[in-house]
C-alpha cells in the first residue's frame, strides 16, 4: 500500500505489539479448538461456492495449502493425504471482512461489562470488587442510578464510594475516545484493542475473518482504525497497526445528539465546551484541517480551537492522501456537509454508516465516493434511538446504492449479537439485494476498499485461505457458519454439535 | 410536546385505518387456498395441496379437496400456507406491563389492552394470529389474560380465549429478594384459606338467619357446616381468582426466571393445586435445571433470548448454550417468543424457530415452537395451532418457506378473515422504497412529521415515549438476570 | 548498584552507624539485642524451611548460620523452640506511613514526585506492620498519574529508637500508571488510546533528553519501573512501552493475567500480585500460582494499611491454596518483594551479610495459625509477644 | 409413579398388538415396582466406600493416626484402626492422607441470592437459596466446607429465619440440600451508621417482640371467651330443645339494645387488643393499604372477611349486627387478626427458636443482652466485633457470640467495623465468653476461607498448649454441636452423616490440597489432578 512507509515510521513502541505476539500462544476458541493442520492439505468438497465476486460454483473443491487456497474449481482430483471436508448441502464463501468494526476494546465486556470498573475498584478496595452493584452492570438503561453513582453514592455492602475516574455510560468511549481534544488523529485505536477479547471469538464464529477497527465516532477527528484478523495466532493477527483517520458528522461528536458533556456527565459550560452543533462540528473539522494546511507553510496556529501539534503531523498526511480518511455521516445533510468539506480541501473519503445514502445517491456517485454501509436499521440501538436521527431509515437503502453502482460493503457496526455481519447480510437480502450482491458486500468489496484485496476477499487460488463454510445457503435464517478456516487453519468446528 | 401528539394521532388513525378496515370487511363464507404448499405442523407437509375454509372453520385439507363452486378460490401457488403463529406471553399490547402492587389476582389484561398499539400491527405483518396478552415478570401475583388476535378496535373484538390464566411469578423482580416473594405466595393463600373459613361461617350464619334460627354451633363446626353453602357468586373479587386457580379451574402461567427458581415455581403449583394447569414460564438461565423442569413435565415458554453465554471462573473462556436446544434434547415441549426489542430479527417468530434449527433442534420441534405447543400450552390446541379439519381458520400464507429469513407473510387469515395482505401493506412498502409516503413531499420538510410518522409508524412498538421506557425498564430486567 | 542514588548512600551509612551504636548500646541487653538466635528451622533464600540452625549476629547484620549445636556461650542467646526463622517480611505495595495522602492529581506526567517525602516516622502503621512481622515496606505514590513519581523503601522499626526511620531507598522505582485510573475527565488524558499517544510523546521527550532526570535515567536503562495496571490490556502496554526501557520492571496487576504468562515469562519483569481477599475469584486468586509456576517473579503485597497487617501472609496463604508453590511464596513474602524494591542487597533473606531483620514464627510463616512470637530489626527485637506490653513500656504504644 | 405413568402411556401407544401391549405394561410395572423397592433399600445393594490408612481428626479433639471409615448408605459404618472394608468396597487409600469432617460454616453467605431484601420475620432463607450457584459451591467443597447456615438476610429489623444447608450434589447441576429449616430467628441491628436510625432500630425491634407477646395474650383471651360462647351456647341449645315454644317468644322480645358492649373481656383489655392490631396495621406491608386503592368504593358488606387486619375490623362490623339481634350472653367472641410475623417471633419466645442478633458496637451487644433478658430469649450475637469491650456482661449473661472475619483493614473501615481487634478471641476466651467462627455472613465467598479464618481467630494461646487441632474442632464437633446438629455431622464417628474431606497434608497448611470431598456419603467433589484418574 502507499503508506506503508508511512506505518513504518510511527511503529516505535507498539512494534512490540508484534513481538509480544510473537511469545504468545493462542488459545482462542470459541466452539472448539483449533485443529493444526500443520503445513498439511485441507480440501473443502462438495460445496457450493459463492467466490465473493458474484461468481457461484456448483460442486465446487478448494484445495487449500500452506495456509493458502491452491487450488478452487468444480469436481476437482483431490489431492492425496488430504484432510477432507465435505458438507452435503452446505456452501462456502470467503471468510466475511466487516469494514467498520467497532469494537469494545476491553477483555471481556461481552459477558460483563463491569469488567474494567470491577479491576479499578479491585485496585482500590479488593472486597469491594465482588459485592453486586446493580447500576453497574447496566448501560444506558438505568441511567438515574448511574448518575447517583457517578454522583458519589457509596457500594451497600462496603460503603466504597462508586464514584471512579470513569462513569459508566461512557466506558466504551472512555476506552476509544480521547475527551482532551476533539481532534485526535495522533491517537491509535490499536491501543485499546485486546486481541485476546472474546469479542474476535464472537465474531470468528459468526464467519467474519478479517476487521478494520472503528475509533469511535464521539470526536469530530478521531483516531485510526486498525485492519486486525479475528483468528489465528497473535503475531499474525494485526494487518495493519494503523489505517484511515475517522472523522465524524452529525450529532455524534457532540455526544451522540445528546448535547454535549464531559465524560463524567458535567454538563458543558462555557469553559470547557466542544461542538454542540453540526456547524459547531464542521467547523471544528475545516479548522483542523485548515490550520494543519497553515501549520505546513509554517505558520503559528493558536487558540483554544486550534489542533495539536502532533494531531497536525497526521493531519498533514490526510490531506497528502497519504493517510486514508473516513467520515461517518448518517443523515442527508451530513453526507452532503462530508462531501462538501473533503470537496474544500480536495480529500477523498469513505463515507461510514451513511443511513441516510438512498437520499444523496447521486451526489455520492458523482463525488466517487464508496460507502461503508451498515447496520441495517429502522429503530437504532441505543441512546441513538431518542435521536431524530433515524426517521429516514429504511430497508433498501443497500439496494439502492448497488443499484446506483456505488462501491458499497456492508458492516454490523456495533450490533453484534449471535451472528453480526451475516445477519446484517440476511437483512439486506429481506430486503431485496441478491445472494451475490450481498457476498460481495461482506467480502470482496470491503477487501477492496480497505486494500486488502490481493490477500483475502474471495475465494480465489494464491489469496490467503480464510473461507467459511455453510451448513445451507449462506445468509440464511437457518443456516450458520459451520467450519471457519482462517489462514489454513480450521479455526471454528461445529460439525459435531 | 405537540408534535409528539400529532404523530401519535396520526398514528393512531393510520393504525386503526389500516388494521381495522379488513377486520369489518365481511368475509365470503367459503375460501379456497389452492395450489401452495401447505405445512400443517401437525402431520406431514402436502407439497401442493388445498385449504379449504368455510364459515370461519378449515374444512377441508389435502392434496385434492374437492373445491366447492361458490368457493371464493384463492391461487396460492409457489407459497406456503401454515397455521397463524402464537405469541405465548407478551406483555406488549398492554398500556403498562406491570400493576405496582404485588398481589393482584383481580386483575384483568382486558383493562389494559391497548387496540391501537402498533404491536399489534406489527404482531399481524409478523403472521401473529393469536398473542397470550398476559401482564409481566414483575408480580407476585398478576392478573388474568387472555388471548385475542391483532385485529379488532375493542378488546371484546380482539378476544379469542378470555380468562386464559392467572400470572404467577416466583422470580424475585420488584426487589431482589425471593423469600419476601415466596413468604408473600404463602401469606396469600394462607390468607386465602381463612378467608374461605370465614365466608362458610358466614354463609352458615346467614343460613340459620334466613331459617330464623339461632346459632346452634361454635365457629370451627359453622365453618364445616358452612363449606357447602357457598356459591360462586359469594367470592369477592380479591379471591374469587384465586378461588378459581386452587381448584383447577384457571390456568396458572409462572414466571420462573433463575433455575432455582423452577423447583420453587413448581412445588408452589404442587401445593396449591394448579399444577396441572401450570405453564411454566422460564428465564434464560433456566435451563441448567432441565431436569427439574423435564420432570414436572408441564409446558415451557422459553425467553426470548436463546442464547447463554457462561464464562469460565478460571480461564474467563465463554461458553454459548443455545437454550431451546437443551429443552429439544430432553423432550421438553416448549413454545418460542418474540423478542420484544424492536431487532429486525428476532421479533419474527418464525425466525426464533429458524434459529433453533440452525443450532440443531429439528425442524419439526420449532415449528411446533411457534404454533401448536403454545396453543396447547394455552388449552387452546383444540381450536387453534395447526391445519386440521374443524379449526378455526388461523392462517398464514409465506412467500417461502418460514424457516428462510427471505420469506414474507403474503396473506394473513384470522377466523377466516383475510386480516393482512402485504400488497396492501403501504408501511411495508414505503420502508422498501417501493413506495412513495402518501403525506405530500414538500409538508413533511416542513413539519418533519409526515413521513417521519409514517417511518415511526412501522417501528414497532415505538409509539409512546411511555412505550420507550418500558422497553428500557424491560431491558433493565433481564440486564438483572 | 547502579539504581542507588547518592543520597541514599549517605542515609544507609548513616543507618548503618546507628545500627552498630545502638546494637553496642544494647549490647548489655542480651534480651534484646542477642549475639544469636535459636531457632527449630529457618526459611531460607530458597524458600524451603531448613533445619534447625543458629544464627549469629553481628552489629544488626546476620554474621553465619550454624548447624544446631549445643552454644559453650549462652550469654546473649535468644533461644526459640519450635520456632520458624523468617526474613523480615516485605510489603511492596502500600502507602504505610503516609503523612496525609499521596495522590497527587495536578500533573498526568509528574516525575518529580518523591514518596519519602509523605513519610512519617512516627506513624502507628509501622507499629502495626511491625506486629505483622513486616520490617520494611516499599511506600509508591499514588498511581493516578501516567507518570507518577518515585517510591521510596523504608523499615517499619528503628534499631535504636522503635521509630520506622531507616531509609533503604528514597529513589526508588518510578512509577507508571496505567489504565482508567490515571484517565480523568478535567485533564489529559481521558482514554487509553489518549494515555498512549501521550506516553509514546513523553518517552520519546525522555528519550532526546528533554524530559525529567528520571524519566531520561530510566529511558537510559539506569531506573527501575513499578507499574500499576488494571487489566491484562495495560500489562501488555506497560511492558512494550516502559518495561522495555526500564533497568529492572515490576507490575503491580492482580486481577487477570492469564493470558500474558507467555509474554511475561520472556521478560525478566516481577510480578506484584496482591493483596488476596476471602472475596476475591478463583481466578484471581489462581493468578500468583499460574504466574510462578510460568517460572515468573512473583512478589506478593499485602497492601497496608489499607489492609491490616494480616493481609500479607493471608495473600501468601491464599496464593498457596490456589495452587502457587509454598517455597515460592515465601520467596514471595520476602527475597522477590526485595529485588522488586530493589534492596535485596540488604534485606529480604538470611544470608549471612544481609541486615539482621528476622521474624521469629511459631510456625510455618504460611500457615495462619503461626503466631508472630518476635521481631528483629538490625538485630535489634523490636517485638516480642511475650513481653507484648513490656516492650511498649519503651514509649513508642 | 407418575413418572411410570407417562412411561407407561408412551411406550404402549407405540406398540400395535393389545396382548402383547397388556404383558409389557405389567413386565414394566413390575420391574419398576423392584428397582423402586431397590432403591428404597439402597443401602443393601450399595457398595460401601472405603478410606483406607489415612490419619483422622475426628472432630472431636482426637486424632486417629492410621485409620479407616467405612461409608455406607450415606453414614459412617465405622471408624478407627480396627475398621474392615465389607466385602466389594471401593477403596481410597489414604495413606499419607488426612480425613476430618466436612467444615461447617456457622454463619455464611453462600448460595444466598439477592441483597437485602424488604422482608419481615416470614421470610425463609431456605427460599433465598440458590441452589445454582454451583462455581461457588464448588469453591466452597474444594476448601473443605460441607455445611453452611445461611440467616435470612436483610436490613435493620426482624428478618426472618435462617437454615443449614449441605452441599449435597443436587439433581442436574444443582446443589445443596436443606439440613435444618427455621434454624434460628435473625435479627440485625443494623450497620446504618447514624446513631439516631441505630435507636429507631433497637425500638422497632423490641416493638417486634412486644406485639407478638400482645398477640399471644389476645389469642389466649380469644380462646378463653370461646370456651366460654362454646358452653353457653351448648346451654342454649340444650334449653331450646326442651322448650321450643318459647323460643318463638323470646325472638319477640328481642330488641336491640343500644349500650352493649361488644367484647365480654374488661374494658382495658378490650383497649389494649385494639391498640395492638393498631400497631400490627401499622407494621404491615403497604399492600393492604394500597389494596384499599383498589376496592376504595366498595362497599364493606361486598368485602366478607378481607386479608390480614382489615378482616378484622368487617368481621367487627358484621358482628355488631349479629349482635344486636342476639343475646348478650352468646355475643361470639371475635378471632384476632392472623400475624405471620407474630407466630415466627412467638417461636422464638417459647425457646423454640434461638434468636441470633447481628451486633457489632458494644453498645449494640448490650442492648441485645437486654432484649434477651427483657423476652427471655436463648440469643447469640452474630458479628460481634466489640464484643471484647463487653465481654463480661456477655460472660455474666451466658450468651455466645460468632465472629466474623478476623482479618480487617486497618483504616477505611465502616463504622461498626471500627473498633475492631484482632485479639477479639483471645479476651472472650479470658472473660469466659463461648465464641464461634464464621465466615462473617455478608460475603457469599469468604464462607470458603473459614478455615483460615479459625486459624487467624485462634487465640496464641492456643497454639502453645500443643491444641493445634483446635480451630478445626471448632469449625467441626463445636460448630456442629452449636447447631443442634452433632448427631448428623461434625464429627468423625460411627453413625454420622458422611461427609468427610480428604486432605492431601496437614489441613492447616495451605498447601494441603482437598483431594475428595463426601457429603453424605456421595462424592461431591474430586480434586481435578485425581478426576483424570478416575474413581
Amino acid at each position: 500500500m502507499t503508506f506503508s512507509t508511512h506505518h513504518q515510521r510511527k511503529t516505535l513502541y507498539r512494534c512490540g505489539f508484534v513481538q509480544l505476539a510473537t511469545l504468545a500462544v493462542v488459545a482462542i476458541a470459541m466452539v472448539s479448538q483449533p485443529v493444526r493442520a500443520g503445513g498439511g492439505t485441507i480440501v473443502v468438497k462438495g460445496v457450493t461456492i459463492h467466490v465473493g465476486n458474484g461468481e457461484v460454483i456448483d460442486n465446487g473443491v478448494v484445495v487449500i495449502r500452506d495456509g493458502r487456497i491452491a487450488q478452487v474449481g468444480a469436481n476437482l482430483a483431490i489431492p492425496p493425504g488430504a484432510k477432507v471436508i465435505e458438507l452435503s448441502g452446505g456452501s462456502l464463501t470467503p471468510g466475511l471482512i466487516d469494514a467498520n468494526a467497532a469494537l469494545e476494546p476491553t477483555n471481556r465486556m461481552m459477558v460483563d461489562r463491569r469488567n474494567a470498573r470491577q479491576v479499578v475498584a479491585d485496585l482500590f478496595h479488593g472486597d469491594h470488587k465482588d459485592h453486586k452493584h446493580e447500576a453497574v452492570g447496566c448501560c444506558g438503561s438505568k441511567c438515574s442510578r448511574q448518575l447517583q453513582h457517578a454522583s458519589g453514592e457509596k457500594c451497600k455492602q462496603c460503603g466504597f464510594p462508586d464514584t471512579l475516574p470513569m462513569a459508566v455510560g461512557v466506558r466504551r468511549s472512555a476506552m476509544t475516545v480521547e475527551h482532551s481534544s476533539e481532534v485526535i488523529p495522533q491517537t491509535h485505536v490499536i491501543d485499546s484493542v485486546n486481541l485476546r477479547s472474546p469479542d474476535f471469538d464472537r465474531l470468528v464464529g459468526g464467519g467474519v475473518t478479517t476487521v478494520f477497527v472503528a475509533p469511535d465516532s464521539a470526536a469530530v477527528i478521531s483516531s485510526q482504525g486498525a485492519i486486525v484478523r479475528t483468528a489465528g495466532p497473535l503475531n499474525a493477527r494485526i494487518v495493519r497497526e494503523t489505517d484511515a483517520v475517522m472523522a465524524a458528522m452529525g450529532t455524534d461528536p457532540s455526544w451522540r445528539g445528546f448535547g454535549n458533556r464531559q465524560p463524567c456527565r458535567q454538563f458543558v459550560n462555557f469553559y470547557n465546551r466542544r461542538p454542540t452543533t453540526r456547524m459547531g462540528v464542521a467547523w471544528v473539522f475545516r479548522k483542523a484541517m485548515y490550520d494543519t494546511e497553515r501549520f505546513e507553510k509554517g505558520a503559528v496556529v493558536y487558540g483554544a480551537d486550534a489542533p495539536t501539534e502532533p494531531a497536525m503531523k497526521e493531519l498533514r498526511h490526510v490531506l497528502s492522501g497519504e493517510i486514508p480518511l473516513r467520515i461517518q455521516a448518517r443523515m442527508q445533510h451530513d453526507i452532503l456537509a462530508a462531501l462538501r468539506l473533503a470537496d474544500e480541501f480536495g480529500l477523498k473519503f469513505t463515507l461510514i454508516e451513511a443511513t441516510e445514502a438512498h437520499r444523496c445517491l447521486d451526489e455520492l456517485k458523482k463525488a466517487k465516493t464508496p460507502v461503508v454501509y451498515g447496520p441495517v436499521y429502522i429503530d437504532a440501538p441505543g441512546m441513538r434511538r431518542y435521536s431524530s436521527e433515524v426517521d429516514h431509515a429504511r430497508l433498501h437503502t443497500l439496494k439502492e446504492l448497488l443499484r446506483a453502482g456505488i462501491p458499497t460493503a456492508l458492516t454490523a457496526n456495533e450490533l453484534r449479537d449471535e451472528d453480526g455481519l451475516a445477519r446484517q447480510a440476511m437483512y439486506a437480502r429481506r430486503f431485496g439485494v441478491s445472494l451475490a450482491d450481498v457476498t460481495r458486500c461482506v467480502t470482496e468489496t470491503p477487501a477492496k476498499l480497505l486494500g486488502i484485496a490481493d490477500e483475502v476477499g474471495t475465494v480465489t487460488s494464491g489469496k490467503r485461505a480464510d473461507l467459511v463454510l455453510w451448513n445451507g445457503e449462506p445468509f440464511d435464517g437457518s443456516s450458520k457458519p459451520i467450519v471457519v478456516i482462517a489462514g489454513g487453519e480450521i479455526v471454528v468446528d461445529r460439525r459435531k454439535g | 410536546m405537540n408534535r409528539r401528539l400529532s404523530i401519535q394521532t396520526i398514528i393512531i388513525a393510520l393504525g386503526a385505518a389500516f388494521v381495522v378496515a379488513p377486520a369489518l370487511a365481511s368475509p365470503p363464507a367459503k375460501i379456497a387456498l389452492k395450489g401452495g404448499r401447505i405445512i400443517p405442523v401437525v402431520g406431514e407437509d402436502i407439497p401442493v395441496g388445498t385449504v379449504l375454509i368455510e364459515h370461519g372453520k378449515i374444512k377441508a385439507v389435502g392434496k385434492d379437496v374437492e373445491i366447492p363452486y361458490d368457493a371464493m378460490v384463492i391461487d396460492i401457488s409457489g407459497k406456503v400456507v401454515m397455521p397463524g403463529m402464537i405469541d405465548a406471553h407478551s406483555s406488549r399490547g398492554l398500556d403498562i406491563r406491570n400493576e405496582n402492587l404485588d398481589v393482584t389476582p383481580f386483575l384483568d389484561v382486558y383493562d389494559a389492552i391497548d387496540p391501537s398499539k402498533l404491536y399489534f400491527e406489527d404482531a399481524l405483518r409478523d403472521g401473529v394470529t393469536s398473542i397470550h396478552a398476559i401482564v409481566g415478570n414483575n408480580c407476585v401475583i398478576g392478573g388474568l389474560s387472555r388471548v385475542i388476535h391483532p385485529i379488532g378496535i375493542t378488546p371484546d373484538e380482539m378476544t379469542q380465549q378470555p380468562s386464559v390464566s392467572l400470572k404467577l411469578s416466583v422470580s424475585p423482580q420488584r426487589g431482589s429478594d425471593r423469600m419476601a416473594q415466596l413468604a408473600t405466595f404463602r401469606e396469600t393463600f394462607r390468607e386465602l384459606g381463612e378467608y374461605l373459613e370465614n365466608l362458610a361461617e358466614k354463609k352458615y350464619e346467614e343460613s340459620l338467619e334466613k331459617k330464623d334460627e339461632k346459632i346452634k354451633v361454635g365457629p370451627d363446626e359453622a365453618k364445616k357446616l358452612g363449606k357447602d353453602l357457598i356459591k360462586p357468586e359469594d367470592y369477592d373479587d380479591k379471591h374469587r381468582n384465586l378461588v378459581k386457580l386452587t381448584r383447577g379451574q384457571l390456568g396458572a402461567f409462572v414466571y420462573a426466571g433463575r433455575a432455582g427458581d423452577v423447583a420453587a415455581a413448581a412445588s408452589l403449583a404442587k401445593e396449591h393445586g394448579f399444577f396441572k394447569r401450570t405453564t411454566l414460564v422460564l428465564g434464560a438461565s433456566c435451563y441448567k435445571a432441565i431436569d427439574e423442569v423435564k420432570s414436572a413435565n408441564r409446558p415451557v415458554v422459553l425467553d426470548s433470548k436463546l442464547l447463554y453465554r457462561e464464562e469460565n471462573p478460571i480461564t474467563g473462556k465463554i461458553t454459548e448454550t443455545f437454550i431451546p436446544r437443551v429443552y429439544a434434547d430432553a423432550g421438553v415441549a416448549f413454545s418460542l417468543l418474540p423478542s420484544s426489542n424492536t431487532s429486525l430479527a428476532e421479533r419474527y417468530l418464525n425466525y426464533q424457530a429458524a434459529r433453533c434449527v440452525r443450532n440443531g433442534v429439528s425442524r419439526q420441534a420449532a415449528l411446533e415452537a411457534i404454533t401448536i405447543n403454545p396453543a396447547r400450552a394455552l388449552g387452546i390446541g383444540d381450536r387453534f395451532g395447526s391445519i386440521e379439519t374443524g379449526k378455526t381458520a388461523n392462517l398464514v400464507v409465506m412467500s417461502g418457506d418460514p424457516l428462510d429469513f427471505s420469506s414474507w407473510v403474503d396473506l394473513v387469515y384470522i377466523n377466516g378473515i383475510r386480516a393482512y395482505e402485504r400488497d396492501d401493506d403501504i408501511r411495508l412498502k414505503q420502508l422498501l422504497g417501493e413506495e412513495k409516503p402518501e403525506v405530500a413531499e414538500p409538508a413533511k420538510d416542513e413539519k418533519g412529521n409526515g413521513e417521519a410518522a409514517g417511518d415511526k409508524a412501522a417501528k414497532a412498538d415505538t409509539d409512546s415515549a411511555e412505550d420507550k421506557s418500558e422497553e428500557t425498564s424491560e431491558k433493565a430486567e433481564k440486564k438483572k438476570e | 548498584m547502579p539504581f542507588l542514588h547518592r543520597t541514599s548512600h549517605m542515609l544507609l551509612a548513616v543507618a548503618v552507624i546507628a545500627g552498630a551504636l545502638s546494637g553496642a548500646v544494647l549490647a548489655q541487653h542480651s534480651q534484646h539485642a542477642p549475639k544469636a538466635i535459636v531457632v527449630d528451622r529457618y526459611v531460607t533464600p530458597d524458600g524451603t524451611i531448613s533445619d534447625k540452625r543458629i544464627i549469629t549476629l553481628s552489629n544488626g547484620k546476620i554474621a553465619a548460620l550454624l548447624p544446631h549445636a549445643e552454644i559453650a556461650d549462652k550469654t546473649g542467646v535468644a533461644y526459640y523452640s519450635g520456632a520458624v526463622a523468617c526474613p523480615g517480611l516485605i510489603d511492596v505495595r502500600s502507602s504505610m506511613g503516609a503523612y496525609g495522602n499521596t495522590v497527587e492529581s495536578a500533573f498526568s506526567v509528574d516525575p518529580s514526585v518523591s514518596a519519602i517525602d509523605s513519610f512519617d516516622p512516627d506513624h502507628r502503621d509501622f507499629r502495626r506492620a511491625v506486629e505483622s512481622g513486616i520490617t520494611a515496606a516499599l511506600i509508591a505514590p499514588s498511581p493516578t498519574n501516567l507518570v507518577a513519581g518515585a517510591c521510596a523503601v523504608v523499615k517499619t522499626g528503628g534499631a535504636s529508637t522503635g521509630r520506622a526511620g531507616s531509609v533503604l531507598r528514597d529513589d526508588g522505582p518510578l512509577v507508571f500508571g496505567f489504565g482508567p485510573r490515571t484517565w480523568r475527565y478535567d485533564r489529559a488524558p481521558t482514554s487509553r488510546i489518549g494515555a498512549m499517544a501521550m506516553l509514546r510523546s513523553v518517552l520519546g521527550e525522555a528519550k532526546s533528553g528533554s524530559q525529567h532526570a528520571r524519566l531520561q535515567s530510566l529511558a537510559s536503562g539506569k531506573l527501575d519501573a513499578m507499574l500499576y495496571c488494571s487489566d491484562a490490556m495495560d500489562v501488555g502496554t506497560a511492558l512494550r512501552s516502559v518495561g522495555k526501557l526500564a533497568a529492572h520492571t515490576s507490575i503491580i496487576h492482580t486481577s487477570d493475567v492469564y493470558d500474558l504468562t507467555e509474554e511475561l515469562a520472556g521478560t525478566k519483569a516481577t510480578m506484584i500480585v496482591g493483596p488476596y481477599s476471602f472475596s476475591m475469584s478463583q481466578r484471581t486468586l489462581s493468578m500468583a500460582g499460574v504466574l510462578a509456576s510460568a517460572g515468573i517473579d512473583v512478589a506478593l503485597a499485602g497492601q497496608m494499611p489499607t489492609r491490616g497487617g494480616h493481609s500479607l501472609r493471608q495473600t501468601a496463604a491464599l496464593a498457596v491454596r490456589y495452587g502457587m508453590d509454598s517455597a515460592k511464596a515465601r520467596q514471595a513474602i520476602t527475597i522477590n518483594a526485595a529485588k522488586a524494591a530493589g534492596v535485596s542487597d540488604r534485606v529480604g533473606a538470611i544470608r549471612p551479610g544481609m541486615d539482621a531483620d528476622l521474624v521469629i514464627f511459631s510456625g510455618d510463616p504460611l500457615r495462619m495459625d503461626s503466631r508472630v512470637l518476635a521481631v528483629y530489626i538490625d538485630g535489634i527485637r523490636v517485638y516480642s509477644a511475650d513481653q507484648h506490653l513490656t516492650m511498649s513500656a519503651g514509649g513508642q504504644r | 409413579m407418575h413418572l411410570l405413568a407417562i412411561k407407561t402411556r408412551r411406550f404402549t401407544s407405540s406398540l400395535a398388538s393389545g396382548l402383547l401391549r397388556r404383558r409389557c405394561v405389567s413386565l414394566i410395572a413390575c420391574s419398576f415396582v423392584a428397582l423402586n423397592v431397590a432403591m428404597a433399600h439402597g443401602q443393601l445393594l450399595e457398595r460401601a466406600t472405603v478410606i483406607t490408612n489415612a490419619r483422622i481428626i475426628t472432630g472431636s479433639g482426637k486424632v486417629i493416626e492410621k485409620g479407616s471409615i467405612v461409608i455406607k448408605g450415606g453414614r459412617i459404618e465405622a471408624v478407627g484402626a480396627a475398621a474392615k472394608a465389607p466385602f466389594l468396597s471401593k477403596k481410597i487409600a489414604g495413606a499419607g492422607k488426612t480425613v476430618t469432617p466436612g467444615l461447617i460454616d456457622v454463619w455464611s453467605a453462600l448460595g444466598r441470592t439477592g441483597t437485602a431484601g424488604d422482608g419481615d420475620a416470614t421470610s425463609r432463607a431456605q427460599d433465598g437459596f440458590d441452589r445454582y450457584a454451583r462455581d461457588d459451591f464448588r469453591e466452597a467443597l474444594r476448601n473443605g466446607i460441607t455445611t453452611v447456615y445461611i440467616g435470612a438476610d436483610g436490613g435493620a429489623g426482624v428478618n426472618g429465619t435462617g437454615a443449614v444447608f449441605q452441599l449435597a450434589p443436587g439433581p442436574g447441576r444443582s446443589a445443596g440440600k436443606v439440613q435444618k429449616k427455621d434454624a434460628a430467628l435473625c435479627v440485625n441491628f443494623g450497620s446504618d451508621q447514624s446513631p439516631l436510625s441505630r435507636l429507631k432500630t433497637f425500638a422497632a425491634i423490641r416493638k417486634q417482640f412486644q406485639s407478638a407477646v400482645d398477640y399471644r395474650t389476645s389469642l389466649e383471651d380469644y380462646e378463653e371467651d370461646l370456651k366460654e360462647y362454646l358452653e353457653k351456647l351448648e346451654e342454649r341449645v340444650k334449653k331450646e330443645e326442651g322448650d321450643k315454644k318459647d323460643s318463638k317468644d323470646a325472638a319477640k322480645d328481642e330488641a336491640p339494645s343500644d349500650d352493649e358492649k361488644p367484647a365480654p373481656k374488661p374494658a382495658d383489655e378490650d383497649d389494649s387488643d385494639d391498640d395492638s392490631d393498631e400497631e400490627e396495621k401499622d407494621d404491615g406491608d403497604d399492600d393492604h393499604h394500597s389494596l384499599d386503592y383498589f376496592f376504595a368504593g366498595a362497599d364493606n358488606k361486598t368485602l366478607p372477611a378481607g386479608n390480614g387486619k382489615g378482616d378484622a375490623k368487617n368481621g367487627k362490623n358484621g358482628k355488631d349486627g349479629d349482635k344486636k339481634k342476639d343475646e348478650d350472653e352468646l355475643k361470639k367472641p371475635k378471632k384476632p387478626a392472623f400475624s405471620a410475623v407474630s407466630e415466627v417471633v412467638l417461636k422464638a419466645i417459647d425457646h423454640e427458636l434461638p434468636v441470633r442478633i447481628e451486633a457489632h458496637r458494644s453498645a449494640d451487644i448490650l442492648n441485645a443482652l437486654a432484649l434477651a433478658d427483657e423476652f427471655n430469649l436463648d440469643i447469640v450475637i452474630e458479628g460481634a466485633t466489640e464484643a471484647y469491650l463487653v465481654a463480661v456482661a456477655l460472660a455474666d449473661a451466658e450468651v455466645s457470640v460468632i465472629l466474623g472475619q478476623v482479618g480487617r483493614s486497618a483504616v477505611f473501615e465502616d463504622t461498626e467495623f471500627r473498633r475492631h481487634s484482632a485479639r477479639n478471641a483471645e479476651r472472650l476466651t479470658d472473660a469466659g465468653v463461648k465464641w464461634m467462627i464464621s465466615s462473617g455472613g455478608r460475603d457469599p465467598r469468604a464462607s470458603r476461607f473459614v478455615g483460615f479464618n479459625s486459624q487467624m481467630a485462634m487465640p496464641s494461646a492456643g497454639t502453645k498448649s500443643g491444641l493445634q487441632w483446635s480451630w478445626l474442632t471448632r469449625l467441626t464437633g463445636d460448630a456442629s454441636r452449636f447447631l443442634s446438629l452433632s448427631q448428623q455431622v461434625g464429627r468423625v464417628a460411627r453413625g454420622m452423616e458422611a461427609d468427610l474431606v480428604i486432605w492431601s497434608g496437614d489441613p492447616g497448611d495451605p498447601a494441603s490440597i482437598v483431594e475428595r470431598v463426601f457429603v453424605g456419603g456421595k462424592l461431591a467433589y474430586i480434586a481435578p489432578q485425581l478426576a483424570g484418574g478416575g474413581s
